[in-house]
């Protein structure tokens, strides 16, 4: 009932954590859910908390709030992307 | 090979002769070459770091391809884009389309760039002399991408 | 040098790379190559030859090209058009473009590419194996050069 | 009170002519009224006739028919360009 979380770029500096391997709590059945679990940690995870500009993928394709987290996934967050 | 996603610096004329190369049919070459510039948002920039989500950065500039294609008829698409600590004048990014004629390669190029500026997981981080800084995603990158889906360009 | 009508072939990495060297607050190069086809209205074409009324063509050019420095901020321009005879692959017309940022390049790089081709007095003669031809104006290229009158693309 | 007059392409072929110096007639003091006398000289010469897609420079600029001719001009005449 585990899957893999990945930060990157300001996100990851902010959180100091780039990879973590978490334990789905019940309750938690989607990308959004997940988000506003995880911006309940504590003050630095306020930076995924809502209105905050964060994207998420799920199984590295860009993923909505209301998508589901199956066990296994591997999901994302990030900042709206800088390249090119 | 359509799309790349390395450290190492590449050769832009190669890359534009491999578009055309043995396809005679092709008549137009549209090509960008995306560079470091050594000044941004008001500071002189010293180098960058472009970090990117390995798996999903080559899928996503995989799909943008694949739908340029569904738009356009295409010959050939290359798609070259760096990651890694950069100075200014490096080259970042090339993305090249061969075609019959000029319109739809101009079109296919430009599409390209706009959706890797919005949906390809990368990130910039400057070196200035005050400090480190990420970039912000800038709007006129989502509204350049959002011409596309209101059917305004299909040149 | 911006414009320069010639016999000779070019070196597109070498121009390309021109455009932005030594000008490190370059971030963009928009470029366009156009290339002889093997086939043209339906025939196979075995060689073209691209007539030209030297003086006017290049005068026609570097017009065009202040025209597209007016309209955008632009730091260097590059237009390379050959006469003569050529064959399938061969190289027939560079432009490119080098700016600050993505869309004013590729604008600036379309603009002239449709207006060299309304306005630049080149004329082309198609080898078929039905005899030799002078390839008629398409209307497509004066409704590509009309788009910027009417101010509809200013990127 | 002569001009130098160019033909390009297609139409170079048809006139078998490249290049004359041509004496201006009176009554002939525009590029439209050029063109009319020139296309009046028989008939290979009516493809400069009305109706034919022939354009006009005068002294390398893009002219129009209401431009003047003025001794020592150097008028062309060609089909729509088709370089590119």
């Amino acid at each position: 009932m585990t899957v893999k979380i990945l930060y990157f770029a300001s996100l990851k500096e902010v959180l100091g954590c780039t990879e973590e391997s978490f334990v789905l709590p019940s309750g938690v059945s989607t990308v959004g859910e997940l988000r506003s679990f995880l911006a309940d940690r504590g003050e630095k995870w306020k930076a995924l908390g809502e209105g905050r500009n964060v994207r998420a993928a799920r199984n590295q394709r860009m993923a909505a709030p209301a998508d589901p987290v199956l066990p296994g996934d591997e999901i994302a967050f990030f900042p709206p992307v800088t390249g090119g | 090979m359509t799309v790349s996603v390395q450290a190492e610096d590449f050769d832009v004329g190669a890359e534009i002769a491999a578009l055309s190369a043995g396809r005679n049919e092709v008549g137009a070459v549209a090509t960008f070459l995306g560079l470091v510039r050594d000044v941004s948002g008001g500071s002189s920039v010293g180098a960058m770091t472009l970090e990117h989500y390995p798996g999903m950065t080559e899928a996503s500039l995989e799909e943008i391809v694949v739908q340029a294609r569904a738009r356009w008829s295409l010959y050939a698409v290359r798609v070259i884009h760096r990651f890694g600590r950069l100075e200014p004048g490096d080259r970042i990014v090339f993305v090249g389309v061969a075609g019959a004629h000029r319109g739809e390669t101009f079109a296919a190029c430009e599409f390209i760039m706009d959706y890797l500026k919005t949906r390809a997981p990368f990130w910039k981080l400057e070196e200035t002399p005050e400090g480190a800084r990420w970039v912000d995603a800038r709007d006129s990158d989502d509204s350049a991408a959002a011409r596309w889906e209101q059917g305004g360009r299909q040149a």
